[in-house]
């Protein structure tokens, strides 16, 4: 079995266990276990492909091509390159801490755990494929359960969100698959056959006129779940609404993939159309950033901030492959790697403390700090690490982002931008203190919770899974920045 | 053959009898009052099959003979909704048309 | 000279950070603090041997300090653009670490009197060590991004150790704001950091600061509205400086970040970060000097003279100790940016440069005895305010002597460390800046006033009714202050225009008698002045209060500053930027995108009704259809 | 003569037709109905299918006339009242028949058909052998099928009249 393959395999039979699973014990033992073969097989991938960029230079590597309509030339066809294999690792992480922070769910154990595990199948499925139109299917796929998950065990007004979240990233969807037929009907541009195979189509000189034409369904269509502005609108309902886990793997993995397919499909095959739009886009992921920082200055529910949070924060990914510059989509790459750690760590606090207090809303909390000393110094730490702190990976991400955006084809237009965007450190770091200051620090609300219950194995070790990457690219950004760099190398010829 | 009487007439006749059918058949709210619609709208064909059998083909049967099968399906089928009338009456004591609405689902 | 083993001088304190950090439950307070202290010592120690091989072995090379750099990259971003991790030994960094390693150590062993007894000792010496590693990675730092990154670091140490007290709402609100406005500043750190990384293709202090290098001579080359980008990059960077230097107008964090402990205050805000500021223009000083021919150095001096004598003022009319050190503080720090902006390069013109830093270390001594006393004084009576202080000298003889002679050496009286500092700074206004001058000498009587205000307020006066008599702190509290008098005592003799100048040449300093008379004769009449309205308990000093009317009023709510800020954020930013934008997210845009779905439930709600399971609807539209086709049928055929 | 009986026969049809469509006292309705089948017989009596309109009126007018009324009785009080559809609705719905009547009259009136002037009579011996005939144009398929049919919906009608109810005695009692 070749490796990549098994990133769908392994879902498919820890689904098909859990089908025959009875009762929360089992399933979220066989749910575990099936995450931490991912978490082995992703760290396995990594190592294999630090091997094998030694040897084999192509774009893509580990690559298998099986026919699946021929009609329509669509195959089977996948491969990694560095990028895919770190959001791979991303993703393998987060939804292992993902079914720790549930291993409480009361619910409906067997049905939850299987929507999570066909959701990051949905996901691995996009990280490796190659071909349009398989990706195209993971993405759905990664994007149905969602409606399930929220709908089923999230909390307040949970159907108007997950039908708001769902509609809304359908109708992305849509968009999105008019910009890959465009794309597909394009692909013959240079006589060959129709494809949909992203490394053919990249050699293929798509006319100039349709690439203007069709990058921006592309761009939206993926940005939307990156919650471009003002796209973003499902995100904060969908967020409050969510399950702690499901929040972690939607702003931490899902929102990734908007971001991903921007960067492998939009920017990739329509650099011409990138080029074109580029300014237009940029002001509306500027505009974002600043938003959304700005927006969760005056939330009061935990979740909203950080939903908003998330709007800036992917916002910036946005801006920075906008910038279409290489240490910049650097940035971008570490930003959702950063992001996806960082929230998915928000997600499961906030989900801890609530489950504790149950409640979100900050005017009610207090002083958590004395009574949870864990989740309260994680908290506090993840906090600054959001904000930028050095040490933790968001620095990184930042400063690539900041540093690229100033590099050479940046105009004085995008460097007003940057520094626009660069203000937002300043207002993240208000709503963030503002959050700290507020629920961690500060005198105890009520006197009636001074005995919640402190955090258990499982959540800690949910954390500390999170929290490690978080701190070792912050310390030890090179090896992954290099990484990603070699790995931008052909992607970004085609812009400039 | 009616003498004096054209194919135009009868057809007129049995026109206005098929559009009485149809009218009753939208209209009546009551099923009972749609079967007797639809026996009005059966009726109506029966009659141009018979007239133009005798008005233009008198050689031939297959008009009459039609119209005799038409009557024995027609028969049938009164059977069978007055059956059906009776079983929904018994089970949810009526026979209007609107109460019946719950079997599109 | 080797060099590689001053990498130690921070990972030590780091080490003890991630030791008490992540242990703070299993160690024992005891233990912590002696963990800490020892950490901290091994550190001074390498620090040390560091200096005295430097200045006096091995540094110079044909009478000039060399630089030596020991480095690695951290990040990648272009083949000549990259972050790197590393230390970078010269004159100024070698002072600055030495006078970290002093208010540390004594800080540490301050605090392990002071401390005694509280909950989170040990998460206190674990901030305390996060802070002294931060604060020593900021003095070596090697470039612009790695000096950005610690600084950052103080930062948070900071806001933590504001925050310690975090169950205190003011505490909170303290750490939160110096926090956000010195990110505030840090933000035009960070535009100056981008500017000058694209512009200079280099974050590297050596690159960027050498006097023949292609920066400084290419300066004029990119230029933007009126001036070159280079210059505004370092004014940029300035403002970065400015806000950890508690300059005007980003000072308003000082005053309230003396919510924490106050061997905080003295370690952080008085000594070491705040000065960071100072360090940094130091550390450009060239860029600073060269760029546009010194015009952003002359924004430096006039920001640091004005806010050196907005401070002083300010400071008179304070009534918490605490705060009128802060203020003091701010003032003496724009003492040294006045200095560092009238300063020339060469030979004997660098003395401003020299006495910046002289004025810094001597600063760093006596502010921080200064704080400790404080310290030392609350302790006793549990109280900031002097109202509730007076004739403390009976009962704390040490910290009283220890205190006179802080206040005699920031009050510029011979032979105390601060009269050297104070004078060299002096000679370098006189000699290119006469208004600069005479704010100089203004400010220098005020702080002598001000000083002894204090003084004899808390030592001398009427008795008060104390809760329980006060006593002399423990020897773990005083030793520090012994220690530290001694130093503010003898530390002017350091021939620091010798080892630290801007052409790392040096040249040797004499004293301006007619200025040092005219500077040590104001801060007399200021002392004097002192001990008439305060030796004793009298009404003058209200009386003048009163006849400043207004002005008093003003300056003791700070000018207002604070107030224009709450404006600011809360009325402008808060209300009238972040509240629209939440209101007009969840009217507009989700209205927007509510309203598509919205519209598509009522349309479908709308053609619902063709499909409604009634045979009669069904067979009305199939005759209908059926009517249409057959004319449109009639309508083919007949023409 | 004729031609006045026809008239007569007509209006007797459409009068009772519209008599039975808008009547709202279910019983009458059908009696109406009942003349207006009544009346078709006598257009077929006229056109000389004699053995039609037997049959007219012995399946029509005497088995389902009955059935319907039947069932009026098992369903309905006599004397109850009828829901009217809304008037806009018989408005449209009048309308459109009343254009469809034009379509289908212009047709008809447009149409120039080929009348073969006869008067031939069918015997109902004629009409048997064509029914049960083996030869080209015998109906003997038909036939076996309409039986099949009607024994089928004979069956149907009684296990549908039967119902659940029955059913459900049935496993009460088992």
């Amino acid at each position: 079995m070749d490796i990549l393959t098994l990133f769908i395999i392994v879902p498919i039979i820890t689904v098909i266990a859990l089908v025959f699973s009875k009762g929360l014990e089992r399933a979220r033992v066989v749910s575990m276990i099936g995450s931490f073969i991912q978490l082995g097989m992703a760290i396995n991938l990594l190592f294999a492909y630090l091997r094998e960029i030694k040897v084999n230079s192509d774009i893509m590597v580990f690559t298998k091509d099986v026919v699946w309509f021929k009609n329509f030339n669509i195959h089977y066809n996948i491969g990694v390159d560095g990028i895919s294999v770190a959001l791979i690792l991303l993703t393998a992480i987060v939804v292992l801490a993902g079914v720790f922070i549930s291993w409480k769910m009361k619910e409906l154990p067997k049905e939850f755990f299987i929507s999570l595990i066909v959701l990051s199948l949905g996901v691995y499925g996009v990280f490796i494929s190659i071909d349009l139109f398989t990706l195209f299917v993971f993405f759905e796929i990664a994007v149905i359960p969602m409606y399930l998950l929220i709908g089923i065990w999230g909390s307040g007004p949970r159907e108007y969100s997950a039908m708001k979240l769902t509609l809304m990233l359908m109708g992305a969807s849509a968009i999105l698959l008019v910009g890959i037929l465009g794309i597909y009907f394009n692909s013959n541009a240079d006589g060959g056959a129709l494809t949909f195979n992203i490394l053919e189509i990249a050699k293929v000189n798509i006319p100039i006129e349709a690439q203007k034409l069709f990058f921006p369904f592309v761009f939206i269509g993926f940005a939307v779940i990156s919650a471009l502005f003002p796209f973003h609108t499902w995100s904060p309902d969908g967020h409050a609404s969510a399950p702690t886990a499901v929040s972690m793997l939607h702003a931490g993995v899902l929102m990734k993939l908007g971001g991903y397919g921007v960067f492998r499909i939009a920017m990739f095959l329509l650099p011409e159309g990138a080029l074109h739009w580029s300014w237009f886009f940029i002001i509306l992921a500027a505009i974002g950033v600043v938003y959304g920082a700005f927006s969760a200055i005056r939330q009061t529910d935990l979740k909203f901030i950080n939903a908003y949070a998330s709007v800036s924060h992917l916002g910036l990914v946005l801006f920075a492959l906008l910038t279409l510059n290489k240490i910049a989509w650097n940035g971008a790459i570490i930003q959702s790697l950063s992001h996806g750690l960082l929230t998915a760590l928000f997600f499961a606090l906030i989900g801890m403390i609530y489950g504790r207090t149950h409640t979100r809303d900050i005017r009610k909390l207090g002083g958590m700090m004395k009574i949870l000393p864990f989740i309260g110094a994680i908290y506090v730490i993840t906090g600054l690490a959001y904000l930028g702190l050095p040490g933790f990976s968001g620095f990184v991400a930042e400063m690539n982002i900041f540093v690229g955006a100033f590099q050479e084809n940046s105009d004085t237009f995008n460097r007003i931008l940057t520094i626009l965007v660069v203000s937002s450190i300043v207002v993240t770091s208000v709503y963030i203190l503002r959050l700290v200051g507020k629920i961690m620090m500060g005198p105890l609300e009520t006197n009636d919770v001074n005995d919640l219950p402190k955090a258990t194995w499982f959540e800690k070790t949910g954390i500390l899974l999170l929290m490690i990457p978080v701190i070792g690219i912050g310390v030890a950004p090179f090896w992954l920045s290099e990484m990603i760099m070699k790995s931008l190398e052909p992607f970004i010829q085609g812009v400039l | 053959m009616i003498a004096g009487i054209s194919i135009y007439e009868i057809l007129t006749v049995t026109s206005i009898l098929f559009f009485i059918g149809i009218y009753g058949f939208i209209t009546r709210k009551n099923l009972i009052s749609v079967l007797i619609s639809i026996e009005l709208i059966l009726n109506a064909s029966v009659v141009n099959f018979v007239v133009i059998n005798k008005y233009l083909y008198p050689d031939m049967l297959q008009g009459v003979i039609f119209s005799i099968f038409i009557i024995a399906v027609a028969a049938a089928e009164t059977a069978l909704a007055v059956s059906i009338i009776i079983n929904l009456y018994r089970q949810i004591s009526s026979v209007e048309v609107k109460d019946t609405e719950i079997m599109k689902y | 000279m080797n060099i590689s083993y001053t990498i130690l001088i921070p990972l030590i304190p780091l080490a003890v950070f991630l030791l008490l950090g992540l242990n703070s439950k299993r160690i024992k307070p005891a233990i912590s603090g002696y963990i800490g202290v020892l950490g901290l010592s091994v550190s001074a120690v390498l620090s040390f041997y560091t200096a005295y091989q430097y200045f006096f072995v091995s540094g110079k090379v044909d009478g000039v300090y060399q630089t030596f750099v020991n480095k690695s990259v951290w990040m990648n971003f272009t083949e000549t653009l990259h972050i790197d991790m590393g230390v970078l030994i010269d004159p100024i960094s070698i002072m600055m670490l030495i006078v970290v390693s002093i208010v540390s150590l004594m800080v540490h062993i301050y605090s392990r009197g002071y401390m005694k007894g509280d909950d989170g000792y040990t998460r206190f010496f674990s901030y305390l060590s996060l802070f002294t590693f931060s604060m020593y990675g900021l003095v070596l730092a090697t470039n612009l991004f790695q000096i950005y990154i610690f600084w950052e670091l103080v930062g948070v140490s900071s806001f933590l150790l504001i925050g310690y007290y975090y169950t205190k709402p003011s505490a909170v609100s303290a750490a939160k704001k110096a926090f956000i406005v010195t990110r505030f500043a840090d933000l035009g750190f960070l535009i100056g950091i981008l500017i000058m990384g694209y512009f200079t293709g280099t974050y590297d202090f050596e690159t960027l600061n050498n006097p023949e290098g292609a920066v400084i001579l290419n300066w004029a080359s990119t230029s933007f509205m009126g001036l070159s980008v280079i210059t505004w990059a370092l004014l940029l960077i300035f403002i970065g400086g400015a806000g950890k230097s508690a300059m005007f107008p980003l000072h308003i964090w000082l005053p309230d970040a003396m919510e924490g402990p106050t061997p905080v205050s003295a370690l952080i805000h008085a000594a070491t970060m705040v000065v960071a500021g100072v360090y940094l223009v130091a550390r450009l000083f060239p860029m600073f000097y060269f760029v546009e021919h010194g015009f952003a150095l002359n924004v430096v001096a006039y920001v640091g003279a004005f806010s050196s004598l907005f401070a002083a003022i300010i400071a008179i009319t304070q009534t918490d100790i605490k705060r009128v050190l802060a203020f003091s503080t701010m003032s003496q720090i724009g003492y040294m940016m006045l200095a560092l902006g009238v300063s020339g390069y060469d030979g004997h013109e660098g003395v401003g440069y020299m006495a910046s830093m002289f004025h810094l270390f001597t600063h760093a001594m006596f502010k921080a005895l200064l704080f400790l006393g404080a310290g030392s004084v609350i302790h006793a009576v549990h109280s900031n305010y002097l109202k509730d202080m007076g004739g403390l000298r009976k009962y704390m003889p040490i910290t009283n002597i220890t205190f006179l002679i802080a206040a005699l050496a920031i009050s510029g009286v011979p032979p105390f460390a601060g009269f050297w500092s104070k004078d060299e700074i002096l000679v370098a206004a006189f000699e290119h800046n006469k208004l600069i001058y005479y704010v100089g000498v203004f400010v220098a009587g005020l702080t002598a006033f001000y000083m002894f205000r204090v003084y004899f307020g808390i030592f001398w006066g009427k008795e008060k009714q104390y809760e329980h008599a006060p006593h002399e702190s423990p020897l773990s509290m005083t030793g520090p202050l012994i220690v530290l008098a001694i130093l503010s005592a003898v530390g002017g003799f350091i021939p620091f225009s010798e080892l630290i100048t801007p052409d790392r040449i040096g040249f040797e300093a004499h004293l301006n008698y007619p200025l040092a008379a005219i500077a040590t004769g104001v801060g007399l009449i200021g002392i004097v002045l002192a001990w008439v309205f305060y030796k004793k308990e009298n009404s003058l000093s209200d009386k003048y209060a009163l006849a400043f009317g207004p002005f008093y009023r003003w300056a003791s709510d700070k000018f207002y500053i604070d107030e224009i800020y709450l404006f600011i954020t809360k009325k402008i930013i808060f209300k009238h930027i972040s509240a629209p934008i939440a209101k007009f997210d969840k009217k507009y845009v989700d209205g927007t995108m509510e309203g598509i779905g919205n519209k598509t439930v009522l349309i479908s709600k709308a053609i619902k009704g063709i499909q409604s399971g009634k045979v009669q609807d069904y067979a009305f539209s199939f005759v209908m259809g059926a009517v249409i086709i057959a004319l449109v049928f009639i309508y083919l055929w007949t023409n | 003569m004729e031609k006045y009986i026809f008239y007569i026969l007509s209006v007797i049809i459409i009068a009772f037709a519209v008599a039975s469509v808008s009547s709202r006292k279910m019983l009458r309705s059908v009696i109406y109905l009942l003349f207006v089948l009544c009346g078709i017989a006598g257009i077929y009596f006229l056109i000389d299918y004699n053995f039609l309109a037997a049959i007219q009126l012995t399946v029509y007018a005497g088995g389902i006339i009955v059935l319907i009324i039947f069932s009026v009785l098992l369903v309905h009080h006599i004397e109850m009242e009828l829901e009217m559809a809304k008037p806009l609705r018989k408005v449209l719905t009048g309308l459109l028949c009343l254009l469809g009547l034009g379509v289908f009259l212009y047709t008809i009136y447009n149409n120039d058909f080929n009348v073969v002037e006869n008067n031939v009579t069918t015997s109902t011996a004629d009409i048997g052998a064509k029914l049960l005939s083996y030869d080209a144009g015998g109906f003997i398929l038909p036939f076996e099928v309409i039986s099949l049919l009607l024994l089928a919906s004979m069956i149907g009608a009684i296990v549908i009249a039967k119902g659940r109810k029955l059913n459900d005695k049935n496993n009460e009692a088992l």
